[in-house]
């Protein structure tokens, strides 16, 4: 078992080996295949890691972001997660996993193999981390399918209760096109070029919370604030929905964390234990700073904590120990505090539920945290061949490359859509808040 | 006839009504108000934004009472809306001229 | 695998071979039993499914129809759910299980042989789609029994805000035992009338949703509208509680979808696809619809299309393609759409929360849409012999047996209930909301 | 599959087994270990069932809870449950597994051994009921780490809407420290006392539901009454919060109860269809119980009910049959039902979510109803040598030494914590409710 | 010019607006209110726990109109309101001596 | 002394509440109601239901002033709840004849 989890760590990145397996497979399956097996307990495993990252999107971020915005503006929020998500899923199957996962050996994306997911059939097999071992190829075109709902999803947190309905949509189609795509394909499949770097991403650090904290922070630029920001009374409506979102959050991911590691085994639960410690780690860490600085500790500082735990811990969770894990969750904690709660307000943008001061700050925290914890000598698999320097720079590497990547892209696709949709709603149309105006509903009547 | 209108601190709506009732009143009509004043508010802190919330809850009651009870009521209703502590609330007394009840046509003192 | 899956194909329904194969173990265990595998990766996912199936109806269920109504009938919209699961699952273990799938070898009904559960162990076996591949008795029991819970739990949302309380459970009472485990007995039992002819149906097209819009629509006009329908505002009283519960409906249908596999591999896979395609694909043409004909895509919209495109796909999933799957979710969505919001306008029948329009009329684009999808040539698995039109016909026949009988059960059920119990509250008790009357209790205080 | 069945029951217990074959692989792992298997089936279940365990924590439990205490006391009830939980967390890497399941030969605690988890690595293996089949210990860890968590946040309902946040926390360290984590190894542990009494209790009625029953009311007296008990309406504020927090249990209940089964087999299967019946069972007789006494049956009657009957089935789950199982719920809501409604008001302390009333006495129902309902002649698995009468003494020992263990460290660690720092807030304090006072927020805004 | 204050049931606000925009009435201001009286409460059992309610849901109008609709406003809300059953309401006439329409500054009679 | 009572627009408070504080008014009471008149409301569609809502949420402002006040405090809300746009609301002054402090007993002026 552990050699098949150092073969893991080797192998830098959650589902690099699978891809290069898929295609492998695809292409040899007619003819004399090698041996594979299939193991139900992996299918089923899987399938279900997969219903829980839709968890984690619907109704999780969208309680979570819906609870923090004024009453007037709740649908706005949940229908700008729920669009993003069924939009990607459409896209992702017509030609997103084959941009990202489509077999092609270009270090920047997958091609154009699998458009339509073209060849594939309930015969067709995803591989593994290790050897022989496959699962079915939907469940990985599946559970991959839900990293890229979730990840333009996060983003909406930047411009909620201003932006344009259209705008969203465009964006997120832009985005997804030119920023997920190819990133997920140079972290994650085995020609990509971070990948090939031998950057440490476990479940999705960079792609996903690097990537979505970066396009918040140049959404929360491009949109600009909201009207009355640090004037009026912003207060969230619904900490309760906030705090259930946060909840589900936290069961989904372990779908997202321990559904990374492709079968049901050690691995998996190691993923699962530190996803657990991280978290409980983080909370505890923002519970007690806030005692500390202000003598009372709030329950969005709790649930804020909680995320920041998680992302963190997300691209190591393969290769730390448990122990380590609740030092990176604090550690993530109290950066992303002073982030929020300091670095924001004297910068004065309005990035207005903190995307990314939990997302970026929080996954850039723990793609470097990765190369920490993941030495045996702080708990994590890595044995005695392994430098924390090194590692580091691998690291670094990936998260300057995935900012400036996202970056360059999220400003592009935001001018493009400002010109064509404009961005914004009317000041007249921002009062009377987004449901109405957007969407011709109240969400709570008597 | 005047209408007693008073501001109370929310807990103190069993009592009030009870001194009321104990007087013989036998209707009344209660608000859910915020409240401005010399008691001071709080202050809410979400993530980075902080934010002080000047108004509180409070209660506001309307009762129609004949003019001869209405500074009775107005003792009763301060009497039992007191704690002392400052947000007791305020009592205004003022006239109406014309009392309907809608179900019967009744009106002014019959109405009450 | 594929010839699994073609095996499935040609048993047409989902538990068809299942039932079949418990009444031969049954019967042979204590002598010389074939051979049986039984494979802890299908136990263990079967009962996740199951777990997830509940997870539809409570909270899931409860919460969409919940949120639909006024805040005076909340909780009786809640307390009915509950009600109603409680009883069905214990009729179920009682009678219920043994009159579906009881192993008689009538065409209409599964006979007495098991009632009270007689005869089950946790030895017993159940069979899947593969022969001599098998799963605990215990666990199909269960699964089946989230069925039949959340089919009448379904028919709800036609008479809410008006009905006694005592009516709705002896209904259920009712058309459970005679319109429901008959019709489970026809589509899914190896014996039954329909799964004879051909039918496909993969997870219950016919059997849970047209069976409960049809009821839904015999409920309409038999319970009437509720005062002041077309007068009064009855809007949502929280679109939020209804948009949690359409995510935890979509959620837990992958437990019901994915589930009627009863395996954890490819062909499951493929449902599960299928059920995230087909619910993107009407999410998107219900709210493009609501853009076009409105200028603006509502929330309710867009839950509205969720479940339309999860209804149409039922049947379908284990025999369609996943680019399929989204034109067959869009079709529903266009087709429902129509119905609630053009053509029950103008029959004014009160199915307060579309349960007809949705369950009923997606649930027959689905069983037919199923026939065309499956098709190899537009991306199904049906393979050379297979005629679109041949399917078309079983398919219509199995559509008007199910609506027909249906209708009678619900019809000659409401008739005794409202002998016995009458149906509604008095005027002033609605007035007032059901809240109160029926339950002494309000949902809401500070 | 009896066999293995039967082998639980004379085991007695749900890990009791588990604990001590892990003590036995780490021990010889290195040397000659007897072959073992892990099967990625029982593995993915089992983690899967962990997740549902902290699904009933967060949100489930918290919401249960949160929905039934004013509005101004919301967010300190969610912020209660959820540091609880990370802090229970974090104890059980550091000490609480070791002193649990340490692997000390001691039936009072499990000794140092495993402090920090020292030894534990990725190819650690925890025994499971059946001879030679093994989980990963990661797995058994964080599993059994869930338990934990939820046990003392269940106390929480006891002393809502008037403690100090500080004395929240503080107890519960004391709390699980002497109370949990000691009789957790005296009931599952292969030397605890109880285990060796030969006490059933399949998924944690003694250690988890009567012990934080008993807590919680040693808490009802210690603390006191709320301001105003008796007199102020105390109304749920959200009786939907409170029936999905019970519907999410009820779903992650199957965790807690099948996956004490540790494997994915029948005997889960078993354990699953019990948690059905039985709480539908409860379900039912809750409600005509209300409809009879009252005319009314409430959505609260139904949700305490629900509980009750989770509560009950959770010892007996692996031993008696469905039938079986329908009665003890009824029997357990019925005597819950008369407990929280005449002999609380009549002994007139303030258990405020009748903490005691539905854990203690349902718990000790179960315990009981244990012994009975086993029985084969009743529908259980339990043989010809099994005799009634002498496991209800078993049982009736267990019970009691749990409870006298636990009302001693539960007056001990109050009696601490009220010394160092106070036990109440202030009565202007708990007048302007909890959430403002000791978190700076409050739970609803417009 | 008068305000004409009325506690109606809640599900009569439609007939009552249309009563008062058929008098030409073009505005009003409405306010959820809780209201006690000779209408007897309810009762809601949670648990061990039983709570008479003795308010009940009601909402409060306020119109404000010249002196000589006065009268008029009064009757057709009362006619609108009435169902006959207990509950139905009490309306309240007072004098206010100054009206302005925040938007354009006019007063009084023009204000309404 | 009066009490000066304004329907204004929701996002108007914090404006209206800092030109009555700067006159040295140091106490309001703020209802949240709906108003109907010549602004518009809006249609919501849930399916097939279009409801026209005719009423829009809006703020009442009630402030007890000594008479002298009166009129400053009408013209400092006014200016402040003004946008020009229609539905800015309206303020109506009626005269009080006693006021009284719960906590103190004061009355009157001193009550203010
Ligand atoms: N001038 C006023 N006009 C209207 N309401 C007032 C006025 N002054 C105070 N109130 C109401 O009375 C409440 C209590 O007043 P406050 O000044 O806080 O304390 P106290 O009643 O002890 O003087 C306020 O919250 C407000 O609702
Ligand atoms: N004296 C009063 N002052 C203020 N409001 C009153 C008074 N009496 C009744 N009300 C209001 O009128 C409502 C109806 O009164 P009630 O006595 O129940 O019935 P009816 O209007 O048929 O006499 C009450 O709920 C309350 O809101
Ligand atoms: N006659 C009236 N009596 C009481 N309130 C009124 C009256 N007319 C208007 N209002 C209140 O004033 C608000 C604004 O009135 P409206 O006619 O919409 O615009 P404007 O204030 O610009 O004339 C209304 O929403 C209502 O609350």
């Amino acid at each position: 078992m552990l050699t098949r989890i150092n073969k893991t760590l080797v192998a830098g990145g959650a589902m690099s080996l699978a891809s290069a397996a898929i295609a492998f497979a695809q292409d040899t399956v007619p003819a004399a295949a090698p041996a594979t097996t299939m193991d139900k307990g992996d299918t089923g495993f899987m399938m279900i890691a997969t219903v829980l990252v839709l968890f984690m999107i619907l109704p999780g971020l969208a309680l979570f972001y819906g609870g923090l915005v004024r009453a007037k503006n709740m649908l706005s929020v949940l229908m700008q997660v729920t669009m993003i998500t069924a939009v990607v899923m459409v896209i992702w199957v017509v030609y997103g996993y084959s941009f990202s996962f489509g077999g092609s050996t270009s270090p920047w994306w997958g091609g154009t193999a699998k458009l339509f997911l073209a060849g594939v059939t309930p015969a067709s097999e995803a591989a593994t981390f290790t050897v022989g071992v496959v699962i079915p190829e939907y469940v990985f075109i599946a559970f991959q399918m839900t990293f890229a709902c979730i990840t333009p999803a996060l983003i909406v947190g930047a411009f909620v209760e201003r932006i344009k309905f259209s705008a969203v949509i465009a964006f997120v189609v832009l985005w997804v096109t030119f920023a997920y795509f190819p990133i997920a394909h140079m972290v994650w499949d085995a020609n990509g070029y971070l990948f090939g770097l031998g950057a440490i991403d476990f479940a999705g650090g960079t792609v996903v919370h690097i990537n979505a904290g970066i396009a918040a922070l140049v959404a929360s630029y491009m949109v600009g604030k909201r009207e009355g920001y640090g004037r009026d009374i912003m207060a969230p409506h619904s900490m309760t929905f906030t705090m259930v979102g946060a909840s589900m959050l936290w069961v989904g991911w372990f779908g997202f964390n321990a559904g990374s590691n492709l079968e049901a085994n050690a691995g998996a639960a190691l993923a699962m234990i530190n996803t657990f410690t991280a978290t409980a780690g983080a909370i505890i860490a923002w519970a007690l700073l806030e005692s500390v600085l202000r003598g009372k500790a709030s329950m969005l500082g709790a649930a804020s904590g909680l995320v920041a735990g998680l992302v963190a811990v997300t691209p190591a969770a393969g290769t730390i120990g448990p122990i380590g894990a609740i030092v990176l969750g604090a550690i993530a904690s109290v950066v992303c505090y002073f982030f929020v709660s300091v670095v924001k307000n004297s910068l004065k943008y309005d990035d207005s539920l903190d995307v990314f001061g939990i997302h970026g700050v929080g996954g850039i925290i723990g793609a470097l945290g990765t190369a920490v914890f993941s030495a045996a000598s702080l708990g994590g698999v890595k044995g005695d061949d392994y430098s924390i320097m090194a590692q580091m720079m691998i690291q670094i590497q990936a998260v300057v490359i995935t900012i400036v990547w996202c970056a360059v892209v999220s400003i592009v696709a935001f001018l493009i859509v400002k010109a064509i949709f404009g961005l914004r709603v009317s000041k007249e149309a921002e009062a009377t808040g987004l449901d109405l105006v957007s969407h011709g509903e109240a969400a709570y009547h008597n | 006839m005047k209408i007693v209108m008073a501001v109370i601190k929310p807990f103190k709506l069993d009592e009030v009504r009870e001194a009321l009732t104990s007087l013989g009143i036998e209707g009344l009509t209660v608000t859910e108000v915020k409240g401005y004043g010399r008691q001071k508010g709080h202050t809410e802190i979400y993530r980075g934004a902080e934010y002080a919330v000047a108004f509180l809850p409070k209660l506001k009651i309307e009762v129609a009472v004949s003019s001869a009870m209405a500074d009775k009521a107005v003792e009763a209703i301060a009497a039992a809306a007191k704690t002392g502590q400052i947000g007791d609330g305020k009592i205004f007394v003022f006239s109406i001229e014309h009392v309907v009840r809608s179900r019967t046509g009744e009106t002014n003192a019959d109405a009450l």
